[in-house]
């Protein structure tokens, strides 16, 4: 019982989106507005770690959590690229981890998204012309959306979401 | 009145049962000390549900004896008991959980076959209550023979007392007072032993595990 | 006596239950999220997602044959052809001789056979584990199914619902006759199997190894994850109905009056919402059990059963 | 042609098959001819049962042949129905023989069994029951030895000629018991005998028979035969065996118990249920940890036994305490399920016979894939397997579902210590279809669907055209039988009323329209197969014309299955037959004792690198190791004292003869004096 009398004295601790730095989201293409319709409510994510630090994994990890509470706007993440929508994509992507990416870019059925996390999949970061890695995530499969920082907070990872999907954050 | 005074009863008794079950079901010492101590208190609900349709004055008396001795006191004295033996929290018992929990199932229907010729006699609204509260008793029985924990096994022991404690009230709307407490005394001497004992074993083995007993054998 | 009007309302009815499904899955979501502190996603947040999956693209297996493609629609079929014999709104229904609850429960069965066949076919590890240890689940659950029946049968003389509904509304006192307690108990444990919800299964896990119910639908996409998903919410609220009605049938409709079945449609959304909230809280309180566990729960829903059969069977 | 020529035509025709197999062994001609025989003596078997049903059912008519009463019509038209489409089979079957083996034996053999099985089902007295029981047993044990050169089958052979001898020997002493004293062997004689004996010396009969008909029906613990012969005989011989000559025990139990001796005490039926019940479920348990397609099929034959045992028994037992009604009900869901079983398992067995004949591997583990090779068997074995999972609308469901309303009569038996057996049975039965519906999972799984897991399985080929029309026919008897429910049951009803004294007016009331309705006091339930096969039908072509108005997506794309982007999918990452069982064999393990062994070959170089991975997983064959074994022990260790006496001399020979001679004749003048 101790249990629910802390989840009832705690309260909803969800927190609105600040708007934040516009620098941060950077929109790479348009999405079209039937895409918008159909998944701007109802959208399935599927991360893909393509060779990061870990460092965004622990940020993303953060959008479940009750604080963020990433569901309230629709979003949940999913364990099949079929059963997605959007691709979370953190890291370098790393030559051992350019097949599996394409792949999983492939199983993913259109209509679908691709959000690049952390400043790595945008530019390679530190790990920039390392014999290891194969490039940004935008040389291996088409990016919608890229969501700088090292890592980038929750909240921004969730701006970078909405403005895939032409949402603004207050919602 | 009479019938939902019989549903009641036997409502009662099934919870008491149910906890006696779970002493089958559930592994760790706490959880096997809170059946116990719900069980009692079932079976003090059942005893106060009995004096309330029968008028009785005495079971009233047992009925908070009950509650206050077996629902609060005893499982005080089996936690303390259970933090100065620590140890392992579970054990493997003799036979898996699903394979007892189904043997239990088994033991109250056979409960059910040997009450039987007495539900034939008997009149009493609370008849239908008695296999259930023999079941316990094999039930508890049951625990004892197949449990390694000696904690569990005198857990076993004191569902028993209950169970033939529910049997008499339902079959005879309560044994005496003083009968009862007899017999509460008695198990609360037995209680003390088995602690005593348990108290030298761990000492000698290091361990509860009344397997280790079979070192003495050797 | 099946009127066209007897007729009309048991199609509705079955209707009503495919419509109102993603609604309650949605509740018991929104109920969950709550008791996580969390504002959680609206309870409308299925229906958004059917939507989607039924425009999205479907992606299909090289290795996958005709079966995988045919699978999603006979689990859409079985559980809507179970839909039509659960009493949800109003007893008895012109579809009550077509089937009892055996038919009920081997309907879903039939489901649960086509899609652990559906999860081996495209070559999948996961999918092979999913339907090794859905068809363990669903084999082992059913001796309870079938011992809650017995007990039900029993008071009520008939396995057919309606004849069920109507003799537990005859007789109210029978409805907390500790048989029926024991029996709803037993089912309850059975419903959480079933229906792959902790704590059995994980229905927000993502973790391949622990699943059993999403690893068998991981290679769907599209509109065959929307049958599968709705065939599923569609059952949990099957099974929230068998509990609910079969057990506390105040409110089913006897008579094909408007104002029963408006009163007969309160209810039944106040029983959903009330399973709906002891499932979150249920949920909420337990961890999910190794696979290996779960035998032990069932066992417990076992013995549940046998009780209930001594004490309304045996005990007369 | 009057049905009275058809007993005539029946048996002809399978001598000509049998003469024709026997004179042309070889070539084409051959495999029709041995076939033409067997299929009309098949349609004649069940046109002379048909005819008998119809009359006894409608009533009036005049009695074309007395020698056949509606019980054994119905083992009668079980025969000869499944006879028809294992013979057709047959023909595309053993074209792969050409050049390797004779036609001669097998083919003489095959109708012979099937004559023999017919007139087993019609005798009508002691010798020529027992003559014919003798014969099916001999053809069929020739039929198994067949591929007597394959690793196993000269084992199973041996394995099935005692447990059939050990049988013959009780049935021969259960009707020694009831011979009268003028020794005529007529039934109708027995049956007279019979109500003369002391209810002791009866229980004796009846125990005697049911061990003796239990261990050709495959009851546990009289089963061990079953799973090795059944899959040692060519595939369409399997089919006939499980589906047919298991059935003629019971056949034996009922001609027994409620024929000759016209009913008994309680206990009868129950020790059957209980023998049922554990049949059912040790049935299903071995046939889940069996990878060898054709020994599965055989393990769910002994469940399926203890299905309709369970039925028989629930029968026996109501008609013990008086409740015929509830009785007609359990023979009434024995009865059909017997015949079910003999569809669905025919089936299973021909399905499973064209997956050996395609990749010539009975072994599961090497197989996968097979459903795009071979569409239409897998679709028919697709129909099979959901019918033996009791999977509606078919007719596994059906018949269980019978069943299940008889047990839930339960109730009505005024010894409550004893109707407790009835919701134990419920139990026991809704596990065991459960697990059966796992089981077939696993079968159909791992061999059709998949990645192809072995060069032979990747170049399977579909079965020739008469093997699809074989199995074709009986997937549309497992729809069909599934959805006449109401008119089955009644048929049935009617079939057991008369026996034993039951009710002539089946008490099992029936609404002829849609639905079935029972109502015996105690159960009452309602379905309506034919609704639900409508139903499902329906509704299955509703939802794509819901799609399309709805405007749901059309776009498919293929692609590589989903296994978190690893570079190739090989077939070894599916999952095994051992795997899909393993939870189960974990949570059964105090029944299969498992033992497993893993030997890892490390690379020379470092123990970081494994070459090769062998793992083993046993279970512990209980029964032939904790019961048969130990007698086997014992016999063989009598047998080589006895050989003491082999002196291999003829004079010594002789002396025994005399002594023996000298003994009986003395022997004789002691009592006849």
């Amino acid at each position: 019982m101790g249990l629910f009398s802390k989840i009832f004295r705690t309260g909803i601790v969800s927190e609105a989106i600040p708007s934040g730095d516009p620098d941060i989201v950077h929109l790479v293409r348009e999405v079209d507005a039937r895409s918008r319709r159909l998944l701007g409510r109802a959208l399935g994510i599927r991360e893909v770690d393509a060779g990061s630090c870990n460092g965004c994994e622990i940020e993303i990890s953060g959008l479940m959590s009750p604080v963020y509470d990433s569901e309230r706007f629709g979003f949940h993440f999913v364990a099949s690229p079929r059963h997605a929508d959007l691709l979370l994509v953190t890291g370098p992507v790393t030559r051992n981890m350019e097949v599996p990416l394409r792949k999983t870019y492939e199983a993913t059925p259109a209509p679908k998204l691709v959000v690049a996390v952390g400043d790595c999949a945008h530019t390679c970061g530190v790990f920039k012309g390392s014999y290891a890695v194969a490039g940004s995530v935008d040389q291996i499969i088409p990016v919608d959306v890229f969501v700088d920082g090292c890592p980038p907070e929750p909240a921004d990872i969730l701006r970078g979401i909405l403005t895939a999907l032409g949402r603004s954050p207050r919602a | 009145m009479d019938s939902a005074f019989g549903q009641l009863a036997v409502l009662g008794s099934s919870l008491v049962l149910m906890c006696g079950l779970t002493l089958l079901w559930r592994r760790g010492s706490s959880a096997h000390i809170a059946a116990f101590a719900a069980q009692s208190v079932a079976l003090a609900a059942t005893a106060a549900l009995i004096a309330v349709f029968t008028g009785s004055r005495e079971l009233w008396l047992v009925a908070v004896a009950f509650l206050g001795l077996k629902g609060v006191l005893m499982p005080i004295l089996l936690s303390r008991m259970d933090r100065r033996l620590g140890g392992p929290r579970e054990l493997e018992p003799y036979v898996n959980t699903a394979t007892s929990l189904v043997i239990g199932g088994l033991l109250v229907v056979l409960a059910y076959i040997v009450t039987r010729p007495v539900l034939e006699v008997s009149r009493l609204p609370t008849r239908s209550g008695m296999p259930l509260a023999m079941g316990l008793i094999f039930v508890s029985l049951f625990v004892i023979i197949s449990r390694k924990k000696a904690l569990t096994q005198v857990i076993g022991f004191l569902a028993l007392e209950n169970g033939i404690a529910l049997l008499a009230m339902l079959g005879t709307y309560g044994i005496p007072f003083i009968v009862e407490m007899g017999v509460f005394l008695d198990a609360l001497m037995g209680f003390l032993v088995m602690q005593i004992v348990i108290y030298r074993i761990q000492e000698t083995f290091e361990s509860i595990d009344v397997e280790q007993l079979n070192r003495l054998s050797q | 006596m099946p009127s066209p009007a007897g007729y009309a309302v048991a199609i509705a009815q079955a209707a009503l239950a495919l419509l109102l499904a993603p609604g309650l899955v949605g509740l018991i979501r929104l109920f969950k999220a709550r008791l996580q502190n969390r504002r959680g996603a609206p309870v409308w947040q299925p229906y958004l997602e059917l939507r989607k999956l039924f425009a999205k693209e479907v992606v299909v297996s090289t290795n996958a044959s005709w079966l995988f493609r045919a699978a999603p629609f006979v689990v859409f079929t079985s559980t809507v052809a179970v839909a039509f014999l659960v009493p949800v709104l109003a007893v008895p229904s012109p579809f009550d001789a077509v089937g009892d609850l055996l038919v009920v429960v081997y309907l879903l069965l039939l489901g649960t056979f086509f899609l652990a066949l559906a999860g081996l076919d495209p070559g999948s590890a996961f999918g092979g584990m999913g339907s090794s240890r859905e068809m363990t689940v669903a084999a082992l659950s059913e001796p309870t199914v079938a011992l809650a029946i017995f007990a039900l049968a029993l008071g009520a003389g008939s396995t057919n619902l309606g004849q069920i509904v109507a003799r537990t509304m005859a007789d109210p006192a029978s409805a907390v006759s500790p048989g029926y307690l024991l029996a709803f108990g037993a089912l309850f444990v059975v419903t959480l199997a079933e229906n792959g919800r902790l704590p059995v299964d994980n229905p927000a896990t993502h973790l391949e190894l622990t699943m059993i119910h999403e690893a068998m639908i991981l290679e769907y996409s599209g509109r065959y994850l929307a049958l599968i998903e709705w065939a599923a919410w569609l059952k949990v609220l099957l099974f929230f109905s068998l509990l609910g009605n079969l057990f506390v049938p105040w409110g089913v409709a006897t008579a094909l009056t408007p104002a029963s079945l408006g009163w007969a449609f309160a209810t039944l959304i106040a029983k959903l919402a009330v399973l709906g909230v002891v499932l979150a809280v249920f949920e909420t309180r337990v961890a999910k059990l190794r696979l290996f566990r779960v035998p032990e729960l069932l066992a417990v829903s076992f013995v549940l059963a046998v009780l209930a059969i001594t004490v309304s069977f045996l005990v007369r | 042609m009057t049905s009275a020529a058809l007993p005539v035509w029946m048996v002809t025709s399978y001598l000509a098959g049998a003469l024709a197999a026997c004179l042309f062994p070889r070539g084409r001609l051959a495999r029709w001819l041995t076939a033409t025989g067997a299929v009309i003596g098949g349609a004649s078997a069940l046109a002379l049962a048909g005819a008998e049903l119809m009359r006894s059912s409608l009533g009036g008519g005049q009695e074309a042949f007395h020698i056949v009463d509606p019980l054994s019509a119905v083992f009668l038209a079980v025969v000869g129905a499944i006879a028809i489409p294992a013979a057709l089979y047959g023909v595309g079957y053993t074209r792969a023989w050409e050049g390797r083996r004779s036609l001669r034996m097998p083919g003489a053999m095959l109708n012979l069994f099937l004559l023999s099985m017919s007139l087993v089902t019609l005798a009508d007295g002691i010798f020529w029951f027992v003559f014919f029981w003798e014969g099916m047993a001999i053809s069929s044990y020739l039929l198994v030895m067949t591929e007597a050169d394959e690793p196993g089958t000269v084992r199973a052979g041996n394995w099935y000629l005692g447990m059939t001898q050990f049988g013959l020997g009780f049935i021969l002493a259960a009707f020694f018991l009831l011979l009268p004293p003028d020794g005529s062997g007529d039934f109708t004689a027995l049956a007279m005998h019979a109500q003369t004996l002391s209810p002791g010396l009866r229980s004796l009969v009846f125990i005697l028979a049911l061990i003796g008909f239990g261990s050709k029906a495959g009851l546990v613990p009289l089963h061990v035969w079953l799973p090795s012969a059944h899959p040692a005989a060519p595939s369409h011989v399997s089919a006939l065996m499980s589906g047919v000559m298991i059935k003629l025990g019971v056949y034996g139990v009922l001609l027994f118990g409620l024929r000759l001796l016209g009913g008994g005490p309680a206990w009868w039926g129950g020790l059957v249920l209980v023998l049922g019940a554990v049949s059912a479920l040790l049935g299903v348990l071995y046939a889940l940890m069996e990878h060898d397609l054709k020994r599965l099929l055989a393990y769910h034959s002994i469940e399926n036994i203890g299905i309709i045992f369970i039925g028989v028994g629930a029968g026996m037992m109501f008609l013990g305490y008086g409740l015929p009604a509830l009785a007609v009900l359990g023979f009434v869901g024995g009865l059909y399920h017997t015949i079910n079983h003999a569809c669905f398992k025919g089936l299973l067995f021909l399905g499973a016979g064209s997956v050996l004949h395609a990749t010539g591997t009975r072994n599961m583990e090497e197989m996968g894939g097979l459903i795009k090779r071979m569409p239409r068997t897998s679709l028919f074995f697709l129909v099979g397997a959901a019918a033996i999972s009791a999977l509606p609308p078919l007719n596994g469901f059906v018949s269980e579902w019978v069943v299940f309303q008889a047990l839930l009569g339960g109730s009505a038996i005024p010894q409550r210590e004893v109707a407790v057996l009835m919701p134990i049975a419920v139990a026991m039965l809704a596990l065991a279809s459960g697990l059966a519906a796992a089981c077939f999972v696993k079968a159909f799984g791992i061999t059709f669907l998949g990645i192809a897991r072995s060069h032979e399985a990747r170049e399977a080929h579909e079965a020739p055209v008469t093997m699809q029309v074989a199995m074709g026919a009986l997937a549309l008897g497992c729809v069909a039988l599934g959805a006449v429910a109401s008119a089955m049951v009644p048929a049935l009803g009617r079939v057991v009323a008369g026996l034993a004294g039951m009710p002539p007016a089946p008490a099992t009331a029936v609404g002829w329209s849609l639905g079935l309705r029972l109502s015996a006091p105690g159960a009452v339930g309602q379905i309506s197969s034919l609704g639900i096969l409508l139903g499902l039908v329906l509704l299955l072509a509703a939802i794509p014309v819901a799609l399309w108005l709805f405007r749901a997506s059309r776009a498919l794309r293929v692609s590589d299955t989903w296994g978190c982007g690893r570079i190739a999918q090989t077939p070894r990452m599916q999952y095994t037959a051992t795997a899909f069982a393993e939870p189960l064999r974990r949570i059964f393990a105090a029944l299969y004792r498992p033992t497993e062994d893993v030997s890892i070959d490390f690379h020379p170089e470092s123990r970081y690198f494994v070459q090769s991975i062998a793992y083993h997983a046993r279970i512990v064959p209980w029964f032939e190791r904790y019961l048969y074994d130990p007698v086997i022990d014992r016999v063989t260790a009598w047998a080589g004292g006895v050989r003491a006496i082999q002196s291999g001399s003829l004079h010594a020979y002789l002396t025994y003869l005399v002594a023996a001679l000298v003994i009986l004749l003395g022997l004789l003048l002691l009592w006849g004096g």
